[in-house]
């Protein structure tokens, strides 16, 4: 791996001293390529995820005789190294050098709320693949005309907490008889916006108690003394919200070997890497995911997908995508199958109303398994009551047979193994209290 | 309630004075900032994980081989930059500065910029009362006060320290006297090399590995030279125990979110009323 | 300078109760401890105007610590420093500097990269922001205070790095007369210099003395030198006024001669 | 009133605004917006020059300053709808205040001590921001949408330009005057500068003032150049390492070299991305950066002093040949 790392930047100088010979040159083709833009961080397992999941899709497109009356897909990245100004130079490069027809995001929250204006004023196609940020629905629901081009195809937060309540109330609740939690989260606005809604609905929807918040920094280096103050406020479990450096709090809860249970959020296990870049210190932790997420029994299509995935990237990680790399996956298609309809990505209203009326299902033996959809103008989620404007159509009612569920909870097993423990049509395991909680 | 700050506090003090030890010393002797001192412990830490955790060579040869890259790195940063910069110490800061930038960077190249958790260097935790701490903290609090101690003695005692000594005070009275600085400062940034690759040991094997990792560690020691001082080996130590305890009361007693305003708020006030620290004897 | 006609926010207590000439400078009982260590004891002297006052005594007496007293350098425990019969405790380095009162340093302080005409101007520099701003340098009247230590002509466009240690101090003491002070207060002005930069600053203050007014104090232990250049002696050992009088009287006198035993009196 | 050699160097000044002014004629819109990065961070070199590279104070938390104008607009217009020519005045006023804040300090000490109650103070700001109030300041995220004061590249180029070039012009020609080279010999000697009968603080609060003065400028505009403000984008070591880097590579206290080394940064970068596009940029950016500063610490503006001088030399050398 460091050798190939090493030659392509070898490679990378060589192309550069070559200077603009390579620039010039462009694919020799009949007609002009459409040009898919990928806004995000390069290296990350997050941005890898949609780089690949984009990819593969594009080259199916590509080898089945391309889109739009044969015209090929052309590829182009913009690394934003997961910095706001970044994103915001990166995305002004994918549109003003690169004439991008239409861009793949897999910005992080901070990274799309920089280039959010700058998408406006270009007006280009966006489908963000990772960020799950409400407060960007919500410009979309507010300001329909400036941010109409934009597209979220994973579950809002608000709709992953919604859920997630209802593992509290179904699982931690009922089964095991947890009456009391710690609420332990990051000073992050993820870890304080999803405490907030877990903290609301928490105790009078599932019936468990909050004896304790603790926020921290999210720099913290060592949780010994949170830990320490969770243990002693004689709560029954743990209730994290992590989202950066979230391996810490993971690893550190098993070297510690903390007493009571600890479950929540916990973005670093989204992946199937997690696992070994806790050198399986992972143990015993459960996070709730979007979909779809590892452990997750997949429909015929994903299956295939992830098959071409691992025989195209093998041992290279992220060694299985992220559920982004799905929603990537899945979104050129979407966005492609709208522009065929549109007669391409512009005129833009003409596209937009095809990707609101664009509707992919996936069915596993003969269950709605996962949706591409999106919700459309005005329309009201009945649970929330609100609008979700352009975020995926998830569902938040069993039994799941409108949209993808928002989320499902996964949990690591001590052997290294993970499983979808919720909701039960998803579960392909159980949850488990790691082995040193009595 | 006390030993829920006390034990801790005592660890995670003892930690910081291993991080930050490396650091005063290149300080108090050349009077510049080694701005590129979280690289140190970035390498050290990353060396560990490659060797002991990916080719498996085992924890104590991972641990001398990740020290002695430590020392290697530190005498490389010394030769290709620091000599050639002539103690210009702002040209010194911005270098090393750009130094761990560029490492940084090559991290990731290397290792992609995922975080890695590592396993600890001694399993196992220790429990008393209701208070846990693992083994790897302990150990890492003994050897950082062994090492200071050791440190203590060769500054003390043998003929180099006192070396190191005389350039620390006076440079150029050192040279009347004999002594090469130059020679004296490639000592240093070895050791400060090597002190910073052993931290990075202690640091990853109990938080994490990642590309930004060196920013929070060289802030730590920053505090911990202004708290205590230049030219004191005694109040670095006794600025990591009042940084450290400072944390762990203001995470365990105030608010686990203020800990890092807190540290910051102390640097302020201390350089403001007390700009020598709270054991400098050096003028500014 | 005008500065007293503005500002007459401080004490005007007159300087003496005898019915001698009001002195230029005044210390009466200036006292400074560090740590346990007394720099100066209730040292008390003054400076008529246009005197040359000479203050010698051995190495570590104190001497510089009085004139960083004198200037504020360094804040006194005790005692105050009067100027023309005000007391002028309250005045900061640069505000007794502007109302006359300025001084050489025995390390010179060059700016590394002004030329020695740039030097002049930051001395020549007026108080108001405003002031420096609008108003261009006067070139002329540099290079005439250049001229008139030999760092006129071309050598005003030396850098001090190109400067050897008698043109440095040189330039020390232009950048300071620049500054058009009443008095002037030199501090080791010989020291580290050759024998012949020695006779060439002596000469250079002595012709100054001719032609102006300007009043001195002048620290050395280099006697020799100092000889012609003062009227008067103070002599400091242990940070107290040991005794005072004409060269002469001071050199005749043998606790002087003692207290200077083994510090290079003799060879002098 | 100025300096000597003023006017030559102002030639050159007006020759690098024409062709500025000139260059949205012949270079392509993804250029120009390259360039207005360039010029934004040119304005925080100079600012950054005017206090550090005059006075010697050198400041690590550049980004305070920066971040306190952008900020202070940013609320202002997103959640009290103000409009931006109040705003963009009201958060150069309060970056002014909070340079007077980032003044108390050097009061008292100078030198790294300096650099690092400043570095102090920007981390300090990333905390706060995040912990205190996350609902108005947007906490991590930050915040989205900002109004623009000019839309598309080429208007956002002439804007930007135009300050650059205004403050740059302007700054140059401060330190040619009296009042420049009493600043720049605070740097060099600060006691010297006291015994010459000058207030030094006096000086120093007026360079901390300018300098703020023109980081909240700069840091508005930034902010709604951008449309969005983000704590992890602004109190950033490599906001300050990008800034830090262009004064300093670009030679500090000279005005002009802190805008070369601003553009060179900048377009660096830039031209890197088509060829190489991934992490390894930041490598070659890095490596490249650190040679260049090492080869010659005192800057490119040194560099093109030595290359003219050669060139000017040679050129005599042969016409009395």
């Amino acid at each position: 791996m460091k050798i190939s790392k090493s030659s392509k930047l070898l490679l990378a100088v060589a192309a550069m001293l070559l200077g603009s010979g390579m620039s010039g040159s462009s694919i020799a083709q009949d007609k002009d390529p459409i040009v898919v833009g990928y806004i995000g961080s390069f290296a990350s397992d997050t941005g890898l995820s949609t780089i690949r999941g984009a990819e593969i899709a594009i080259d199916e497109l590509n080898a089945a005789g391309g889109v739009l009356d044969g015209r090929m897909i052309k590829f182009v990245k913009a690394d934003t190294r997961e910095d706001v100004a970044e994103g915001i130079k990166a995305y002004e490069y994918l549109v003003e050098s690169e004439n991008v027809d239409f861009i793949i995001s897999g910005s992080i929250d901070d990274v799309s709320l920089g280039w959010l204006p700058r998408m406006a004023e270009y007006k280009t196609p966006t489908l963000d693949t990772w960020t799950s940020y409400v407060g960007i629905i919500d410009l979309v629901v507010n300001e329909y005309d400036k941010y109409k081009m934009y597209f979220m195809n994973i579950a809002c937060d608000e709709a992953l907490a919604t859920l997630y309540i209802d593992f509290g109330k179904d699982v931690l609740a009922k089964e095991m008889g947890y009456t009391s939690t710690v609420l332990m989260y990051e000073d992050t606005a993820f870890g304080v916006s999803i405490a907030g809604l877990v903290e609301g609905l928490l105790a009078p929807e599932a019936g468990i108690k909050i004896s304790e918040k603790i926020i921290y920094d999210a720099n913290t280096v060592d949780f010994a003394p949170l830990f320490n103050k969770a243990v002693s406020s004689g709560a029954d479990f743990i209730y994290l919200v992590s989202s950066v450096r979230s391996q810490v709090p993971a690893s550190q809860y098993v070297k510690l070997q903390v007493p009571i249970p600890m479950t929540g959020v916990n973005v670093a296990a989204f992946g199937q890497d997690f696992w070994n870049d806790t050198g399986g210190l992972g143990a015993g932790t459960s996070t709730l995911s979007p979909v779809p997420s590892v452990g997750m029994a997949l429909d015929d299509r994903s299956a295939e997908f992830i098959t071409n995935y691992k025989a195209r990237y093998g041992s290279e990680r992220p060694i299985y995508p992220h559920f982004n790399g799905f929603n990537a996956y899945y979104g050129i298609y979407t966005a492609f199958a709208a522009a065929e309809r549109a007669g391409g990505f512009a005129p833009l209203d003409d596209w937009i109303r095809e990707m609101e009326n664009e509707d992919l299902k996936l069915y596993k033996d003969g269950e709605l398994w996962f949706r591409y959809a999106f919700w459309k103008r005005g329309e009201i989620e009945p649970r929330t009551q609100r609008e979700y404007t352009h975020n995926v159509k998830f569902d938040i009612t069993p039994p799941f047979d409108d949209g993808s569920p928002a989320m499902v909870v996964v949990q690591w097993y001590e052997d290294g193994s993970s499983a979808v423990i919720y909701p039960p049509k998803f579960a392909t395991g159980k949850f488990q209290e790691p082995s040193w909680v009595k | 309630m006390l030993i829920q700050i006390l034990l801790p506090g005592l660890l995670l003090s003892g930690l910081y004075a291993l991080i930050a030890i490396g650091f005063t010393m290149i300080f108090s002797v050349g009077r510049v900032l080694n701005l590129g001192y979280g690289a140190f412990i970035m390498f050290g830490g990353y060396i560990y994980y490659q060797s002991a955790q990916i080719l498996g060579l085992g924890k104590v040869p991972s641990f001398v081989i990740a020290t002695a890259a430590g020392v290697l790195l530190g005498l490389i940063v010394y030769v290709i930059l620091i000599r050639k910069l002539k103690g210009d110490a702002i040209a010194i800061e911005i270098s090393t500065l750009i130094f761990a930038i560029v490492t940084q960077a090559a991290i990731i190249v290397v290792f992609s910029p995922s975080p890695k958790s590592m396993w600890p260097l001694i399993p196992g935790v220790l429990r008393v009362g209701d208070v846990i701490v693992t083994y790897n903290l302990v150990v890492a609090a003994v050897t950082s006060w062994v090492v200071l101690a050791a440190l203590f003695l060769f500054i003390g005692k043998t003929h180099i320290g006192r070396a190191i000594r005389a350039v620390s005070m006076d440079p150029k009275g050192a040279v009347i006297s004999g002594i090469d600085p130059d020679r004296i400062n490639l000592i240093i940034w070895g050791l400060s090399g090597g002190l910073g690759a052993m931290a990075g040991i202690f640091l990853a094997t109990y938080t994490q590995l990642a590309p930004a990792m060196w920013v929070a560690p060289l802030i730590i020691a920053v505090a911990v030279v202004i708290v205590g001082g230049i030219g004191s080996i005694l109040g670095g130590l006794v600025a990591a125990h009042v940084i450290g305890m400072l944390e762990t009361i203001t995470t365990t007693l105030i608010a686990a979110e203020l800990r890092g305003v807190a540290t910051m708020l102390l640097i302020i006030l201390v350089l403001i009323i007390a700009p020598k620290g709270l054991f400098g004897k050096a003028e500014l | 300078m005008s500065y007293f006609t503005e500002n007459k926010g401080f004490d005007t207590l007159s300087a003496t109760s005898e019915n001698r000439p009001q002195p230029m400078l005044e210390a009466r009982g200036l006292t400074k401890s560090f740590g346990g260590l007394m720099a100066t004891k209730n040292v008390s002297l003054h400076v008529n105007p246009g005197e040359s006052l000479g203050i010698i005594g051995p190495n570590g007496a104190g001497k510089t610590t009085l004139l960083n007293l004198l200037t504020k350098e360094i804040t006194p425990d005790q005692g105050s420093v009067f100027l023309n019969g005000n007391c002028i405790d309250r005045l900061s380095i640069h505000k007794r500097v502007l109302a006359g009162l300025a001084r050489t340093y025995q390390v010179p302080r060059p700016f590394h990269d002004l030329t020695i005409q740039e030097h002049i101007r930051v001395g020549m520099m007026p108080d108001g922001l405003f002031d420096m701003l609008l108003h261009g340098a006067d070139d002329e009247k540099e290079l005439k205070i250049a001229e008139s230590v030999g760092l006129g002509g071309e050598r005003a466009q030396q850098y001090p790095y190109e400067l050897a240690m008698g043109d440095l101090r040189r330039l020390e003491l232009v950048r300071t007369l620049a500054t058009e002070p009443s008095i002037l207060l030199l501090d080791e002005v010989f020291a580290g210099l050759t024998v012949k930069e020695i006779d060439q600053i002596s000469e250079l203050l002595t012709n100054r003395r001719a032609t102006h007014s300007t009043t001195y104090m002048i620290v050395s232990h280099d006697l020799k030198a100092l000889e012609p250049l003062v009227d008067r002696v103070v002599v400091i050992n242990f940070g107290e006024v040991m005794t005072e009088g004409t060269f002469r009287e001071v050199v005749a006198d043998t606790d002087v001669q003692n207290a200077y035993l083994g510090t290079g009196w003799e060879q002098e | 009133m100025f300096a000597k050699g003023t006017n030559k160097g102002f030639l050159g000044w007006m020759i690098f605004g024409i062709a500025m002014l000139a260059l949205p004629l012949f270079a392509s819109s993804a250029t120009v917006r390259i360039f207005v990065f360039a010029n934004y961070i040119a304005i925080f070199a100079i600012s950054w020059d005017v206090l550090s590279g005059r006075t010697g104070y050198i400041s690590f938390g550049h980004p305070f300053l920066i971040g306190i104008g952008g900020y202070t607009t940013a609320l202002l217009t997103h959640h009290l709808d103000m409009p931006l020519y109040i705003t963009i005045p009201a958060a150069v006023l309060v970056t002014m205040i909070a340079g007077t804040l980032f003044f108390l300090p050097a009061l008292r000490i100078r030198g790294t001590y300096f650099a690092l109650v400043t570095l102090a103070f920007m981390e300090l700001m990333y905390g706060l921001v995040q912990v205190v109030a996350p609902d108005i300041t947007g906490g991590t995220r930050g915040l989205t949408g900002l109004p623009s004061i000019v839309t598309g590249a080429v208007s956002n180029y002439y804007l930007s330009f135009g300050v650059m070039f205004t403050l740059g012009l302007a700054m140059w020609l401060l330190i040619r005057t009296r009042l420049g080279t009493a600043l720049g010999s605070i740097g060099m000697n600060e006691e010297a500068v006291r015994a010459c009968g000058l207030n030094t603080t006096k000086l120093k609060l007026f360079a901390f003032t300018l300098s703020a003065m023109i980081a909240g400028l700069g840091g508005a505009m930034y902010i709604h150049y951008l449309g969005s403000i983000a704590p992890r984008g602004l109190f950033d070591v490599s906001f300050l390492f990008t800034i830090l880097v262009a004064c300093l590579l670009g030679g500090a206290g000279t005005i002009t070299g802190p805008i070369m080394g601003a553009f060179f940064l900048t377009l660096l970068l830039e031209f890197l991305r088509p060829y190489i596009p991934g992490s390894e940029r930041y490598l070659i950016y890095g490596v490249a950066t650190l040679v260049l500063y090492v080869l010659q610490p005192r800057g490119i503006h040194r560099l093109i002093q030595i290359t003219v001088n050669w060139f000017v030399e040679g050129f005599m050398r042969r016409k009395s040949t």
